[in-house]
């Protein structure tokens, strides 16, 4: 092991405060999932790490009317939450078990596409993300979080310490589609949040992972839903669109071709479980 | 003897090492560990196809817990082919890459260092200057003239028949004449098959340990496949008397083929010998995927004459083995599958032509069905296309054509033990699929025509 | 959502071993004064139970239980040679090996056995239970361990026995490929039967249905450990798993398990299985190979079911989802 | 090199080891303590050869630090190995064969011990879902299945 300290703070001030003083280089592990496989594997060899385990930055709360998840929160923790059984769904979703019992909530925004699927869930619940540093803390919604492949609105010295959702006031629906039935990488990743008056979509929030840099909302298929009545053709139309706005990756698991085309057929898939 | 005078034979006993297994004591090679082990990681290739003008070891040197590093400098015989212990030469691998590396995570520089992460990072501090060559990927176009040459001896193919004064580029077998056969036939059915490079992966990666004794020798532990097999090539490797070495495994964790190579054992012996401590080599998985070898992917050609009446009377297969860069297993495979591509079928008139291909990628070798599983793949997929053909269902084309005691394989040998009919009967019967009374009393004994019941 | 299923056979066989560079094995057994026999080998079990039958296959031979017979494998230091676990060679290369040896340590054992029972050593018969008797007067015992502590201590013998099989290396003719490379043939039929979802291209292994001849079992769970790992690993290689994903480029080359597909618990399909026992004439007990072939048929039969399911011809392994929308897509415009 | 002293409980006993920053609990157990149960396949979490159980919850000793689970309970396979025989489902995958190489088995056994520990009744879907993030080779997961549904029957009776 190269490294030459390693930093359990206890608590988010602390962990901020290291962060403050040893700057951008002090690597950060929440679960370990994604940071320690490159160390393992001798890709990555950093100096200074700083483990969040025991940060207090796990649990879930409630504040007002919005849920509190700490950033440090495991997935299986939210699996655990029954609030919002589609986050749970997608909790479900993540990985194998031993890795959810693992991977945080926090650490989840920063995976790689095709990995990351709990945020796409979380943009259509229109979640934000409380930011702290080592002298303030502000509230980011997360759709504004994700700026560019691996790149969010983090600035330097602030940490994920908070993801906050409401519980979804309208139909929520959520479908990670990969190769395998269970522990797969996504070809795609669907979640939605429709507010429905009658047949008549009154607000949209569509979201899609493993097809762009980062989890994204699809804000044309949203337009081609709001204000149209929800069936057959409406979902066509947004799935078309969906797929046209997307950007996806291409892997081993899928090509650029197919995950355009899954785009299509699981948003339609999707949103037909809202039908009636 | 009969099954009911056998007392232990047929009997489900149960597994010798299962206690070892289900309470986790079994001991794999790497759940042993040894006082002052060094560790040992491979610089590799980053490119597929490359000249190397230069390495530079002085960032790696700095790293703290370097030891030292080998190149094919400090290899006694570097250039070696696995299977030159049953004939097939000429020499062509390199153990560490010389001039030029022929494929992505290739081995040119061994390290060896007090931790693994301290030989991790000084691999990453390892500076190759590397000049990009032309990289060849297809099998048939790896064959056009004008592609880059990968040999030294100017063909992107493995040469054949050498050992009898020929210098053929594909295995051959010949059985009748499949141009008259193709003339005599009413229709021709035409396929074309293509498979992928697989992996074994195992849930052990390739590992060895190499301890220098008191008495001069190495134990070598290792999780190959074949003891003496590893032995014997590390032996003419080194350039040391084989009874200096002494290999100590059976017990490995997966194998499917991927542990016949012989890869880890000689650069880890060098470096135990080097060092006078025990050297550890163990594949990060990484390595096992990208860096070890793979089933090969191979492309078949097939062209049938057919009757009416579904009798296939002519065969012509011709297939390119994607060996990648080096020869492992594959020149072998090809002659396997050149024997057993036509099929478990009565065809009077058959012609195979297997290449074995060089492309730039990681080398092909040997895998749970060794040249045989793709022939399996491409013919059956192949038997549906005839059967298609001619306007019958796939068991009649296959029970029409199915081998029986007696009958001659394209490579010449007589058919014994032919049970093909019999499986396909049970099969049926299993799912419950109806046969015509001339199938359900045909029997592989009987290989006269119309002989049978 | 558009389901549609298929079925497909294939039929394959097998050959045992692969004998164009030499092929041999070697085996040896010695009676311990303990009551127990040791087989020494030098061969190599992968998961596959070559410490266990090769021990069935000795202890038949002998005559004498299971449980008292060990083997020792996997040092050249105290094995004799062996060519190694691979080819399907194992159980019948080494099994070979070890009945010789085992005849022949057998018949050493039987003189001892005569001796302290004086009678005639055709006479005499093992029980499979540790003893040696006098046929058709069971009164007339002795325990293999007082057989083998008498043969060192009174009579000066070891009971032991050396064993070798080897089939004679063939060549290859040059110009007509005739060789004799194998020792027998295996063979296997599978059906299978899938259902494809011909909007996003997933095919589902429903039922790998097979019939597996393979001459004579030694161990029937350790045959269906085989047939069951092995049509598994065919059902991945078939839809699944690729080093180039983009063959025959190199881009995207997989790295680990999340990248490196193979189907997981959740894609077992229903297998069944059946196996016939014709006995080969070269293997011991009657014995062929089994290992690789069990992968062999479930692919083509696989394929060959999709092909069936969606009337398309696909040729590619693997058949993964894009595959299959690109042949529908294929089929459509030609129609 | 600020190494430390982290104490833990590993199969009901108190141990302290001296960690390096960062190591983890894998090469801590495996090359400090020398319980070679728990395997180390893939290093990435990728494999499950490496679980153990922390706090009853089946985890990837490879990408944990020793120094995260201070105080906590961890469990491998020699601490469900009873002295005399077999743990149930030790029993089970041996007289089952749910078994062939053996380098996944202490992964597989675990997570099936922390399955039938939350849900003595599961279905073969559930054992499937539990067990994905365990990689087998060998067996085709089928008699692994098939195993850990005859454990929870013996369990369930015993």
């Amino acid at each position: 092991m190269s490294t030459k300290e390693y930093f359990l703070p206890r608590s988010a001030g602390e962990a901020v405060q290291l962060l403050a003083e040893h700057g951008p280089s002090l690597l950060i592990l929440a679960g370990g999932t994604i940071a320690m496989p490159l160390i393992n594997e001798g890709v990555s060899f950093p100096e200074r790490v700083m483990g969040l385990r025991h940060a207090g930055l796990s649990g879930i709360g409630q504040d007002g009317g919005t849920f509190t998840i700490g950033a440090c929160t495991t997935i299986s923790q939210v699996l655990a939450w029954d609030a919002i059984p589609t986050l749970q769904q997608a909790a479900h979703n993540v990985a194998g078990w031993s890795i959810r019992n693992m991977a945080t909530v926090g650490g989840n925004l920063f995976a790689p596409p095709p990995a990351g699927d709990l945020a796409v869930m979380l943009l259509a619940l229109d979640a934000d993300v409380k930011l702290a540093n080592s002298t303030s803390e502000r509230i980011v919604p997360l759709k504004d979080f994700y700026t560019g492949f691996m790149i969010t609105a983090l600035e330097p010295g602030e940490l994920v310490t908070e993801i906050r959702v409401r519980k979804p006031a309208g139909e929520t629906v959520y479908t990670k589609f990969g190769r395998k039935k269970a522990n797969t990488p996504s070809v795609v990743t669907v979640a939605a949040h429709l507010m429905l008056d009658g047949d008549t979509v009154k607000d949209a929030r569509i979201a899609l992972g493993a097809v762009g840099p980062h989890p994204f909302r699809s804000t044309k298929a949203e337009s081609a839903l709001v204000g149209s009545a929800l069936g057959e053709e409406t979902i066509a139309r947004a799935a078309t669109l969906a797929a046209e706005e997307c950007e996806p990756i291409a892997d081993a698991i899928a090509s650029e071709w197919y995950r355009r085309k899954m785009v299509s057929v699981i948003l339609s898939r999707a949103l037909a479980q809202l039908l009636n | 003897m009969t099954v009911q005078d056998l007392k232990v034979v047929g009997q489900s006993v149960l597994r010798r090492d299962g206690l070892g297994h289900v309470t986790g004591k079994t001991l794999f090679v790497e759940d042993r560990s040894f006082p002052d082990m060094l560790h040992l990681k491979m610089v590799r290739s980053p490119l597929p196809h490359a000249r190397i003008r230069s390495m530079d070891f002085s960032a790696a040197e700095n790293v703290p817990g370097f030891v030292r590093a080998l190149t094919y400098k400090d290899v006694p015989k570097n250039i070696y082919t696995i299977l030159c212990l049953i004939g097939v030469g000429p020499d062509e691998e390199p153990v560490l890459a010389e001039d030029k590396v022929l494929y992505v995570d290739q081995p040119i520089a061994a390290v060896i260092a007090e931790t693994e992460a301290a030989a991790m990072e000084a691999v990453s501090k390892v500076r190759l200057d590397l000049e990009e060559l032309p990289a060849v990927l297809d099998v048939e176009e790896a064959l056009e003239p004008g592609a880059p040459i990968l040999k030294d001896w100017g063909t992107n193919y493995f040469i054949y028949d050498y050992e009898h004064g020929q210098s053929n580029k594909c295995r051959k077998v010949r059985l009748g004449d499949v141009e008259k056969g193709f003339a005599e036939a009413d229709l021709i059915v035409e396929g074309r098959y293509q498979t992928s490079p697989i992996e074994h992966a195992p849930s052990e990666t390739t590992i060895c340990i190499a301890k220098p004794e008191a008495d001069g020798r190495l134990t070598v532990y290792t999780n190959t496949q074949a003891l003496y097999f590893s032995l014997d090539n590390t032996a003419l490797i080194l350039e040391i008397p084989f009874q200096k070495l002494h290999f100590v495994g059976g017990t490995v964790g997966g194998g499917f083929g991927g542990k016949v190579d012989v890869i880890t054992e000689p650069i880890a012996c060098l470096a135990a010998m080097k060092t006078g401590r025990p050297v550890k080599y163990k594949f990060s998985r990484e390595e096992e995927m990208r860096a070890s070898s793979s089933r090969g992917a191979w492309r078949m050609y097939y062209k049938d004459g057919v009757m009416r009446d579904g009798r296939i009377v002519a065969r012509q297969v011709t297939s390119y083995a994607d060996a990648g860069a080096y020869n492992r297993h594959t020149p072998y495979a090809v002659t396997k599958h050149a024997a057993n591509v036509a099929g478990p079928y009565r065809i009077p008139n058959v012609r195979i032509d297997a290449h074995c291909v060089y492309t730039n990628r990681q080398p092909g070798s040997a895998m749970r069905g060794f040249g045989v599983t793709p022939a399996s793949f491409a013919l059956e997929v192949q038997m549906d296309k005839i059967a298609e053909a001619v306007g019958l269902d796939p068991w009649s084309i296959r029970f029409i054509n199915a081998y029986r005691d007696g009958d001659m394989k394209p490579h010449q040998k007589v058919v014994e033990d032919a049970t093909l009919i019999e499986v396909m009967q049970a099969a049926a019967e299993m799912v419950g699929h109806d046969l015509p009374a001339e199938f359900k009393k045909m029997s592989s004994r009987e290989s006269e025509e119309g002989s049978d019941g | 959502m558009a389901k549609v299923r298929g079925t497909g056979i294939a039929a394959v066989n097998y050959p045992t071993g692969m004998n164009l560079g030499g092929d041999p094995s070697q085996a040896l057994i010695h009676a311990t004064t303990t009551g127990s026999f040791v087989i020494s080998l030098s061969s190599t079990d992968l998961g596959q139970g070559l410490k266990t039958v090769i021990a069935q296959i000795g202890a038949e031979t002998l005559g004498v239980p299971f449980d008292t017979v060990w083997i020792d494998t996997g040092d050249t230091d105290t094995g004799p040679h062996c060519m190694g676990t691979f080819a399907s060679r194992a159980t019948h290369r080494v099994g070979n090996a070890v009945v010789q040896a085992a005849q022949e340590a057998r018949k050493t054992l039987m003189e001892v056995a005569a001796d302290e029972l004086e009678a005639n050593p055709d006479d005499l018969e093992t029980d499979g239970e540790g003893n040696i008797r006098v046929k058709g007067s069971p009164d007339r015992s002795v325990a293999i361990v007082n057989v083998a502590l008498a043969a060192h201590f009174k009579y000066g013998k070891t009971i032991s026995g050396r064993g070798i099989y080897s089939k004679p290396k063939s060549g290859v003719d040059p110009d007509t490929g005739k060789m004799d490379p194998d020792s027998t043939e295996a063979h296997a039929c599978t059906v299978a039967e899938v259902e494809v979802d011909t909007e996003t291209g997933m095919v589902t292994v429903l039922s790998l249905k097979s019939a597996y001849e393979i001459g004579r079992q030694v161990n029937p769970e350790l045959v269906r450990s085989q047939i069951g790992g092995g049509s598994f690993m065919g059902m991945a290689h078939a839809l699944y798993e690729t080093t180039a994903p983009y063959y025959p480029a190199i881009d995207h080359a997989p790295t680990d398990f999340s990248e490196y597909l193979v189907p997981g618990p959740a894609e077992a399909p229903e297998t069944e299985s059946v196996v016939l026992e014709y006995p080969s004439s070269t293997g011991p007990y009657g014995v062929k190979g089994l290992g690789e072939m069990t992968a062999n048929s479930p692919i083509p039969a696989i394929v060959n079911a999709i092909n069936h399911a969606l009337g398309v011809r696909i040729t590619d392994l693997p058949v993964t989802p894009e595959k299959v929308l690109r042949a529908l897509e294929e089929k459509a415009t030609a129609h | 090199m600020a190494s430390t002293i982290v104490s833990f409980t590993l199969n009901g006993r108190e141990v302290e080891v001296i960690a390096k920053p960062l190591v983890t609990l894998q090469t801590v157990l495996r090359e400090q303590l020398g319980y070679t149960a728990t395997k180390s396949g893939c290093k990435k979490g990728g494999c499950g050869s490496c679980t153990v159980l922390l706090n009853g919850d089946p985890v990837m000793s490879c990408l944990l630090p020793v120094a995260d689970i201070a105080g906590q309970e961890v469990v491998t396979l020699e601490g469900i190995t009873p002295v005399d025989g077999l743990h149930p489902i030790q029993t089970t995958f041996y007289e089952k064969f749910a078994i062939q190489c053996g380098f996944c088995t202490p992964g597989m056994i675990l997570v099936a011990k922390a399955l039938l520990d939350r849900n003595p009744h599961p279905s073969a879907e559930e054992i499937a879902d539990a067990l994905s993030g365990n990689y087998c080779r060998c067996t085709g997961y089928t008699p692994i299945v098939r195993a850990v549904q005859h454990a929870a029957q013996q369990m369930a009776t015993d």
